[in-house]
């Protein structure tokens, strides 16, 4: 039997050898990886090292942007060709249809977000965050496979050289499949970052002047790699922006939440509870925003935002 | 002529979580519900498509007895048939999602399977992909726009990187995302003539699924405590500016979110 | 598709779900129209129902209704700022069943199980915008673009009085006839309620409490125990918080941090807040509360009782169903809509304990209005019982503490011009 | 779930309702005719404090949180309040009513 790796993002494998690792621990096994795709196969040195036993590759054209079904069935085969226990991947939203059409060919269990993943008793356990993030569960696998979607991040990169994998190279058949891409438009880096999807979000509500004053935001909000919104008002009656942050807006779940001039309305803060760590930057010293922050700023956003982005800036340029 | 089978979930309100203070359990059955945000949204284009190329559009719906509140809606939007398969027990995705394929078989042909992209609270994200899996259909994930032309449906899909527009044949799965479409709110006559229509049960025995096994069992439920820590750094004396934002940036970084 | 109804009632709340119950009973084709997009999510009161109504009209709801706890024990709190004198009534058995504590919301989704399971077709997510009007006859409802037709309507959508307003069925409610009732939910187990408040899990509490709860103002603040939970609040007259510049939202929270309040609710926590009008008024003019094709039922009506120590709503809103429906049913056999036929809702309601009780407290509200009950006598009592309790070495006569105890406050002579006041309206 | 052993604010304890927001606002207000009310009453009355001043004296309104007691309705002056229910079923979800 064996453990299988398979990232969507090269740099990434070297992050889930350490899952497997726990796994091969409890239950035996090789480690194998499976590389899919024209470039990620260029990149293939960068985790020869890294205790995967052999790496299957696939590079054929038609692999090199992603097809769910096409992706599927390449690995399907893999895995009934080395017995495939356990597969772990990344936790993404390719990879979640992936593992769903390969769980249900493989009669597994499968487990995504995974933040903590352990065995006791012989039995594997996996950790994770459910209901927006506001509670955690733990699921306990009652199958004999199973695929778990590791998130990233959860563990730490393997940076020991271990021995050099096998590289196996792989071909397949690619004309019975069903589903067809017709395009793919990679996402624009620089259109700006969505809210819902952004790691940071500098959020503005009426403590802002005028229409022009979003310019702070949106300076703070790119030198932080992030987003900007505001809150209802300034959306919806001022039609300064044209969605925002809120119960009725968008949901955010950043790392960063910076909130400049807002009072803290519940209408806008359970817009916001999904945030890690949330700054507020406010005059009044009794607005209700400082209750929902890890740290407050009282006092004048004018002067405060632009000291933050020129200390940001010289950070950022060494 | 399209037949479509649609998949809403009786969701619980996130925002709303009854979580005990001692313990920080999630109690459940004080946990408000609804019917799952992008399920609502899957139904609307399915009645959408309904309304283009004429069809019937059948809704299920697995969970507790109380989700017939939502299949009422789902009646009241325009639903044709609606199936409850009332079930207290907590069922993994894979379970869901054979019972949806059993349905499909038993009550099929449907040439289109449509199902939020993800649920509103458990937020998984795959069961559209296991019931393709189990069914071999082909999947279109997370379909913010739906085309159906000479038997293939063709949507944009929204995912990690960009956006790929796809194409399959017939009958296919598509899972939708919010942004797909704006659900209608049903009129007065809607909702009478809803009031009238038959909520269909259906046992899991009906499906010849008796001896349906979970390989998940979700053993612990808790909260995460939601505790601000609300350090406080007074800057209202523009002098104190410059070493409060010091401060600040130092705590970001303590923080790991710079 | 073309929809005609025998009635259609506006509001799913203890009226109307009454009066289509009965309606339906006798075979006519009854729907009701309620906005909430559930049943009893919309209604809101503080946490009692008396029972007379329900042994006449439901006798099953001893073994079917939603009941939290019996209401054994009464209690009056004068209070101020740091202290309360109580006054506690403690029912004997036959006095138990007189009312008891539940939710509205879960009373109203019974009450609708029983109205459809008597044929009622109630549409919940309604919104009714406004009446059919055609020959100066009501004729129907009509929600967004669709219009609903009946020979009937009721029109019981509650204390805020939308649809009579905006159709001129009525003048307009000014803020002295509306009092704002704003609730607080607190969870705390079962065990803790029996033991905090003297009672077996099937026996509860009502709590009024009069002075700080209102801040002085006209109002008062109340407290019932449910199973799990305790129900705490406080209701104003609407031109209040703004003579004396107070903020509703904060009054509520100034009264639970009253230390008795506190004690009473350690270790609970708070799982919902709710606003919803009480009416001051009294109910509206007769003439009002019918029309050509039209009866006005419950709140709407007017028909709430508050007479300072005692506050009722839903009995009188089930009563006025019950009057509404027997109307319509004989108005039916005639087939007549029309006004002259409808007024017949008067003379019943006349028969009824409804008119019987809001005429015996019609004087109350001027009573009521008097600003010494809330704000002075709380203080004079509170002095009054602080000064013959303490014990400090100076003897004190009876006479001269209470003297002493009202210096300032009020005079003798207010005193007994209030008492009489007060012996009137009763 | 709040504890009860201190104060809350108001956003704590709308934070325990359920609300269905509807896009479309259900209270509009006319604030050019707020700006000739003194009295404000909407201020005082409204038991989810969604009438604020904003740094100008000018009232401010958010109908998110609205609890649908008809208040500010009964109470304004100027009939500067058009108040209507919200769409069906959205708004507050009262279960503990």
């Amino acid at each position: 039997m064996s453990i299988m790796i398979y990232a969507d993002k090269i740099d990434l494998y070297s992050e889930l050898i350490n899952a497997g690792n726990i796994l091969r621990e409890a239950f035996g096994g090789d480690i194998l990886g499976i590389v899919i795709g024209e470039n990620n196969v260029k990149s293939i040195d960068r985790i020869r090292k890294i205790g995967l036993s052999k790496i299957i590759t696939f590079s054929a054209n038609e692999l090199n942007e992603f097809n769910p079904v096409l992706y599927a069935e390449t690995i399907k085969n893999t895995l009934e060709e080395f017995d495939v226990r356990y597969v772990l991947m990344n936790s993404s939203y390719k990879n979640k249809i992936l593992s769903g059409l390969l769980s249900s060919f493989m009669n597994s269990a499968l487990v995504v977000d995974v933040i903590r993943l352990n065995v006791e008793d012989n039995k594997l356990l996996a950790e994770r965050p459910v209901y927006s993030g506001k509670a955690s569960a733990k699921e306990e696998i009652n199958a004999d496979k199973a695929i778990l979607l590791i998130k990233s991040g959860v563990f730490t990169p393997m940076t020991e050289e271990k021995t050099e994998a096998e590289i196996i190279e792989k071909l397949i058949d690619t004309s019975k499949v069903s589903l067809e891409l017709l395009e793919f438009s990679p996402k624009v880096v620089e259109e700006g970052v969505k809210l819902d999807e952004a790691d940071v979000v500098v959020g503005g509500g009426r403590g802002l002047r005028k229409k022009e004053d979003l310019k702070l935001l949106k300076e703070l909000a790119s030198i932080l790699g992030g987003a900007w919104g505001v809150t209802r008002p300034l959306a919806a009656d001022y039609g300064w922006a044209p969605e925002w942050i809120g119960i009725s807006g968008a949901s955010i779940n950043p790392k960063l939440y910076i909130a400049t001039g807002i009072s803290g309305q519940p209408q806008h803060t359970s817009g916001i509870r999904g945030s890690k760590v949330i700054v507020a930057i406010n005059m009044d010293s009794e607005a209700p925003i400082f209750k929902f922050a890890d740290y407050g700023i009282v006092g004048d956003l004018y002067q405060i935002i632009p000291k933050l982005i020129e200390k940001l800036k010289e950070i950022k340029e060494g | 002529m399209v037949k479509i089978l649609v998949g809403v979930k009786y969701s619980l309100r996130v925002e709303n979580l009854a979580i005990d203070p001692k313990t920080k359990a999630i109690i459940l059955d004080e946990t408000p519900k609804k019917m799952g945000d992008m399920d609502k949204r899957a139904l609307e284009e399915a009645l959408r498509l309904k309304e283009k190329h004429g069809g019937e559009v059948t809704v299920l719906c697995v969970g507790p007895k109380e989700a017939n509140k939502i299949l009422l809606e789902v009646y009241a939007m325009g639903a044709d048939s609606a199936f409850l398969i009332p079930t207290n027990d907590y069922l993994d995705t894979f379970s869901v999602a054979k019972i949806f394929a059993k349905f499909y078989e038993k009550n099929g042909p449907f040439d289109l399977i449509l199902l939020g992209g993800a649920s509103t609270d458990s937020f998984t994200g795959v069961l559209g992909a296991r019931i393709a899996g189990l069914l071999n259909l082909p999947i279109i994930p997370f379909a913010n726009q739906i085309v159906l032309e000479d038997l293939k449906i063709k949507a944009e899909s929204a995912l990690d990187d960009g956006k790929y527009k796809f194409s399959a044949p017939l009958p296919a799965v598509v899972t939708v995302t919010l942004e797909i479409n704006e659900p209608r709110i049903p009129k007065l006559k809607d909702i009478l003539r809803a009031k009238r229509q038959k909520i269909n049960e259906l046992s899991l025995s009906d499906l010849e699924l008796d001896d349906l096994k979970v390989t998940i069992n979700m053993t612990d439920v808790r909260a995460y405590e939601e505790k601000r820590k609300q350090i406080i750094l007074d800057a209202t004396d523009p002098s104190k500016i410059d070493e409060v934002v010091d401060k600040l940036i130092n705590y970001l970084r303590e923080e790991g979110v710079l | 598709m073309s929809e005609k109804f025998d009635v259609a009632i506006v509001g799913a709340g203890p009226s109307g779900l009454t009066a289509a119950y009965f309606l339906a009973k006798k075979g006519l084709e009854v729907v009701v129209l309620e906005k909430g997009g559930e049943l009893g999510s919309k209604n809101m009161y503080g946490g009692r129902i008396y029972t007379h109504v329900l042994n006449r009209y439901f006798p099953e709801y001893t073994r079917e209704a939603p009941v939290e706890r019996w209401v054994r024990k009464e209690q009056l709190y004068f209070m101020t700022k740091n202290s309360a004198v109580k006054l506690e009534f403690f029912a004997d058995d036959a006095f138990l069943k007189e009312s008891f504590t539940a939710y509205l919301t879960k009373f109203v989704q019974w009450l609708g199980k029983k109205a459809e399971e008597a044929g009622v077709l109630i549409a919940t997510g309604v919104r009714v915008d406004s009446l059919i009007l055609e020959d100066n006859t009501v004729k129907g409802v009509i929600a967004g673009d669709d219009k609903l037709y009946a020979d009937y309507t009721i029109i019981a959508e509650g204390a805020n009085t939308l649809l009579l307003d905006n159709l001129n069925l009525k003048p307009m409610t000014k803020p002295e006839e509306v009092a704002l009732g704003v609730k607080e939910v607190f969870r705390l187990d079962e065990e803790r309620i029996n033991e905090r408040f003297g009672v077996n899990s099937e026996e509860g509490v009502a709590g009024l409490l009069v002075g700080f709860p209102s801040l002085g103002s006209i109002g008062g603040g109340f407290l019932y125990t449910m199973k799990n939970e305790i129900t705490l609040g406080v209701v104003i007259r609407l031109d209040e918080p703004v003579k004396k510049k107070i903020k509703m939202y904060e009054v509520v929270e100034d009264f639970r941090m009253h230390p008795l309040i506190k004690k009473l609710l350690r270790d609970s926590y708070m799982i919902e807040y709710s606003a919803h009008f009480v009416l001051e008024r009294g109910k509206l003019p007769d003439k009002y509360l019918y029309g050509d094709g039209y009866l006005v039922v419950g709140a709407a009506a007017g028909f709430e009782l508050n007479t300072g120590l005692v506050v009722r709503g839903v009995d009188l809103a089930i009563e006025s169903g019950k009057q509404a429906a027997d109307t319509i049913i004989e108005a039916h056999e005639k087939g007549k809509q029309d006004k002259q036929t409808l007024a017949s809702y008067i003379s019943r309601l006349k028969n009824s304990f409804i008119y019987r009780e809001l005429e015996a407290f019609k004087k109350a509200p001027r009573f009521l209005s008097n600003e010494r009950l809330y704000n002075q006598y709380p203080e004079v009592v509170n002095e009054f019982l602080k000064e013959i309790l303490t014990v400090n070495g100076t003897p004190r006569r009876l006479y001269s503490t209470f003297r002493k105890a009202m210096r300032n406050k009020v005079s003798l002579l207010d005193l007994i011009r209030d008492g009489l006041g007060a012996v009137r309206s009763l | 779930m709040s504890s009860a052993e201190k104060k809350l604010s108001i956003e704590e304890r709308l934070a325990l309702d359920v609300f269905n927001v509807d896009e479309e606002p259900h209270i509009i207000v006319e604030k050019d005719k707020c700006e000739k009310c003194e009295l404000k009453p909407c201020l005082y009355v409204c038991p989810a404090n969604l009438y604020t001043l904003d740094e100008n004296g000018k009232i401010q309104f958010n109908y998110e949180g609205c609890l649908e007691c008809g208040s500010c309705r009964v109470a304004c002056p100027k009939e500067a309040v058009k108040w209507n229910h919200p769409r069906g079923g959205f708004g507050v979800q009262f279960r503990f009513g």
